[in-house]
């Protein structure tokens, strides 16, 4: 027979759980802010810390804002991110870390409109429905562009290379730190 | 051959000088048996290479369960990655599939959603194909200039494998695609569920569903049962552990092709949906982990370039910190897409060296220096630092990650 | 794409039958982590693939020390064999030599008698080629008629690697090979010294001294650190833990090549200095390991050809036990004296099948019939059968190596 | 400098082992039949046999001669190999087996000349020498031609193969014995 089966609605229901920035795959629900500290509190500030500063080397949810052209940006969902459905999205899929998909759907949406007001985004009072999800927009939500390397860089890279004389005799000027690189390496 | 090769030695047969025990004394692996044919049903390399090994680095990452290893390109030669030493980036460990378990669904705009097992994918017509794998991030460090003293770290997030597997179009032919179907979206079983969404038409160009690698099955690291093959475009769209593919009219700006691989330009704006990996080359050897031990005289320069846009059609080295380029001697016709393993000969006169090599795809696309990227981009896009590599070789044969002014 | 494979399938998406609990209920790999990038420094395969090993056959030989294993070829894909699941093949175990105590010496009727360190052989250039190794054995039990019901033991006594190198006639041209020199002996270290008498002419052509295979160090059991690489020779030739060369006038009729490695014709005589093996060609699945297991439809028919002369042309299959044949699908273009895999995807009818496969090479060689060859030979050949191979697919799926008439 | 080092006359002396038919190689010395018998029984016979007759699936080390044609021929040095030289090489780089290169000289002609007379090559009062290796003559010394296939078979197998109603409908004749193969293979 044909190889493969019908794909049934039950099935499709449990692995469809993407969400587009137009809120396609929003399934129902709510959460509000204060639901969502709580939550936070209990799941998520042990790695992210109480305030999404993020601890150690677990990322900072919150803050940023205006350090895109700064010499170490912090990217967050406030200051980065482009499209509030990601973060939805991501956090039903992945987070608390390592136990994926494990919160309710109510709860993703509290986490969600805690985290937003972490960005100071949403005020304390706000509950995130699936009804007024997009009416969120998150500030950076023009700051991206399609890839553009093959007109605006490449152009550049496709003269034929000099091969002799290229340039005047060089000089070391940055060398590594061997204290960053592993010890058992060599 | 060179004539440092065959050059005449004093005393050759002649029995002067001190006979060396290693051939004089009969040694334990000639007086004595090793090991039989039924201790290692299935094979391990020697103690003796116990080195050469994927390393992590710790402060990467908050922990060893987000967070990538290394493949150690300097004790490889030729082009292949040994399956064991394929670098790993995973988002929540390794997932272990019973490949009887497995499942993929094919959904979303399609004529015909469908659910195929593990044994399905394997009555479609199979292909093999060699590709490499480079993480976006590779060499992601040194935008800020030369930070990790090794080839491992420097540029040890890249693979090529040979994979076997069925062309994706077939599968997705299979499901119907309807006319208004623009992108797919990958997603993986794992406890991160790694999703990115894809342009339809790479989906029925090049990508294949993997369940082979080098030969034998995949690798739980690398997605076992079945992994997504996206030729040249980054390593974080090869979605392992492939679980479902969803055909749909617009992207769904998931949080790896947002928050992260996206490329922060020194204007504040980021580059999205940057997949193609462009061409790249890095010596091997010499290289930190590789000093020159044995003096003047023949020294074997080796190194590997790769084009996500095809082939590989020239590596140029340099000596002398890009004064002079020479033709590196290119080793076999790597396909498209693929690793390609470059020579250069010389005769070492025991003066320094500042190593470069740079490649040349069949776009004619020159690899830039790491100082034209950060011109173009500023210092932060983390991600797609394909500049030129340069190692410093002092006389003692040491050699250093440096940058050049 | 074969219509059977995208064929309308009744209740698509439609929500009928009973939902599958591996796609409805979370799964523990998608549920929690999986282990980190630190837990498998060098990886391993699955634990669900544990049953891809070599495997040996106790009552082949006295002890195992002296002994072969046999590569799983019905669980490969692809060319390449993975480092771990190469056969073996030892005559006092496996020899392992610290790479420092490493020496090759070459002498004889040489201008230069030398000795080379691992290091010094690295420094020649360096090339990689992909080679098959069989051992002229290779289904030697299948002279008598079908004995092994496996295609691991009927055909397992092969090995496809990539190996990195250097060409065995630099090496000879920097010691000076002398004009009288006719003949190279090549010993190797292990308690056997295992050594084999090779025309200079084939020494002086495709040999490589060899100390990578499939990218990294070679393994202990296929000679690390040095193994000699002999292109389309019988697997015997390739000295592995290779210490010295010799060059000489005449061959030294080596044990390997009077008492072994010699074919027996009927009429009691026996060919001597039969190197190279002969065009070949296999099917890995169906195999007897391998049963149809998913009933009629859409099956994908695969197996391995080769020739020691060269690239595979053509390989023909056919269903009904040679009445009519049908082109078989190469996969790639394999370089000469390598694997090259073929595929013939059929729609079955659920009906017994007598699969064979029958390769012709790049000389216009057809790979014969076992009966051809043992009307040439007579039955005590004991090695170079390459007969084609038939295997009976009964009605369940179920496969038997059997022999027509 | 160059690559490699000459090889030193002592490093040549240790490895160059070798023999050849036409003598080249042999060492000084020697060894009767009465020392090589003392030593087989001591070091030899419990894998080959008193007699050399084999044990096990340890090969033989004399008869068989007149059976190179038979149904199931027994090859050994008295039936099938072709030269003396190769006895004594391979004893002496291989045997006792998996303790290479254990024995003296002495003790290989003694060795060799013993397993010449198991197979009534000479008396039991022959003592073997560097000077009378080569007036050794085996039984199968003219059985060996070289590899001819290419001229005396390859021809057969060029012809362009049948494709189409090749041959009337086969039946099976013979099977594998599942017996034969190792249980844990499927
Ligand atoms: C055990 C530590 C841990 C806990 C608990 C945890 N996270 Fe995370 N989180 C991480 C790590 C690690 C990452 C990065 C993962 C990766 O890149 O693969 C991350 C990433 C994120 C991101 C994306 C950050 C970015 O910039 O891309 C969001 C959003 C997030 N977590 C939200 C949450 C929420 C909400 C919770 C609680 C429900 C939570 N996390 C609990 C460790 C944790
Ligand atoms: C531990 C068992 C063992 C002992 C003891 C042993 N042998 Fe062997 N012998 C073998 C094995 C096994 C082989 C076949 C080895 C192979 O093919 O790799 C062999 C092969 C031979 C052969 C070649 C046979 C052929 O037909 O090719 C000769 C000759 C031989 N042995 C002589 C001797 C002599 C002389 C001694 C004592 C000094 C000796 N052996 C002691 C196990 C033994
Ligand atoms: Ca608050
Ligand atoms: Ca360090
Ligand atoms: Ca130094
Ligand atoms: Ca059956
Ligand atoms: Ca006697
Ligand atoms: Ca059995
Ligand atoms: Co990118
Ligand atoms: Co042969």
């Amino acid at each position: 027979g044909p190889v493969g089966r019908a794909a049934l609605r039950a099935e499709i229901a449990a692995w469809n759980i993407d969400i587009r920035p137009d809120g396609a795959g929003l399934p129902p629900g709510q959460g509000s802010v204060t639901d969502g500290e709580a939550l936070y509190a209990e799941a998520c500030a042990a790695c992210h810390g109480d305030f999404g500063e993020g601890l150690g080397r677990y990322p900072a949810l919150s803050g940023g804002q205006g350090t895109l052209k700064a010499d170490r940006p912090t990217k967050t969902v406030g200051s980065f991110w482009p499209h509030l459905s990601t973060l939805f999205d991501y956090t039903r899929r992945a987070m608390p870390a390592y136990q994926g998909q494990s919160l309710t759907d109510d709860q993703v949406y509290a986490l969600t409109a805690y985290i937003l007001n972490l960005n100071d985004l949403v005020p304390a009072d706000f509950t995130l429905t699936r009804q007024n999800f997009t009416t969120i927009r998150l500030p950076n939500a023009d700051g991206f562009r399609p890839d553009d390397r093959a007109t605006a860089e490449d152009p550049l890279f496709r003269a034929p290379p000099c091969r002799q004389d290229c340039r005047t005799a060089p000089r070391i000027t940055a060398r590594a730190s061997p204290d960053v690189t592993p010890d058992d390496a060599n | 051959l060179g004539a440092a090769l065959v050059a005449g030695r004093a005393g050759a047969g002649t029995g002067e000088g001190t006979p060396d025990p290693k051939i004089t004394e009969l040694q334990p692996w000639t007086a004595g048996p090793g090991v039989g044919v039924e201790a290692n049903p299935y094979g391990q390399p020697v103690r003796f290479e116990a080195g050469v090994v994927r390393r992590n680095v710790p402060w990467f990452s908050a922990d060893t369960i987000s967070a990538v290893n290394f493949t150690p390109l300097q004790a490889l030669d030729g082009t292949l990655t040994p399956n064991g030493l394929c670098f790993e980036r995973n988002h929540a460990g390794v997932a272990e599939i019973p490949p009887e378990d497995y499942r993929l669904m094919i959904h979303g705009l399609v004529e015909r959603p469908l659910v195929f097992t593990l044994g399905d994918l394997m009555r479609f017509p199979r292909e093999s194909h060699s590709y490499f794998l480079e993480c976006a991030a590779n060499t992601g460090m040194e935008w800020r200039g030369p930070q990790m003293n090794g080839v491992q770290f420097t540029h040890g997030m890249i693979h090529n494998v040979n994979y076997t597997g069925v062309r994706l179009r077939h599968v997705l032919q299979a499901a119907g695609v309807k006319p208004a179907a623009r992108w797919l979206l990958a997603e993986g079983a794992d406890a991160a569920a790694m999703s990115r969404s894809i342009p339809l038409e790479k989906a029925l160009d090049d990508c294949m569903i993997a369940f082979r690698m080098n030969g034998e099955a995949l690798r739980a690291e690398q997605g076992y049962p079945v992994r997504l093959v996206v030729p040249g475009w980054e390593g974080n769209v090869w979605i392992k552990w492939l679980r479902r593919l969803k055909l749909g009219d617009a992207p769904w700006a998931q949080r790896e092709e947002t928050s992260k691989y996206t490329d922060l330009l020194a204007d504040g704006t980021a580059r999205e949906m940057s997949f193609v990996m462009e061409a790249k080359s890095v010596i091997t050897s010499p290289a930190p982990e590789n000093p020159i031990t044995h003096g003047r005289g023949p020294l074997v320069i080796s190194g590997l370039a790769w084009s996500g846009r095809g082939r590989i059609a020239s590596v140029d080295v340099t000596l002398d910190g890009g004064v002079n380029w020479r033709a590196a001697r290119l080793d076999g016709a790597a396909g498209p897409k693929a690793l390609q393993r470059f020579y250069l000969d010389i005769d070492w006169d025991g003066r320094p060296l500042m190593l470069q090599s740079r490649a040349v795809d069949q776009t004619g696309y020159v690899q830039p220096t790491k100082e034209a990227l950060r011109k173009l981009r500023g210092l932060n896009s983390a991600y797609h630092m394909n500049g030129t590599q340069t190692w410093a070789v002092d006389r003692d044969g040491g050699v250093t990650n440096v940058e050049l002014g």
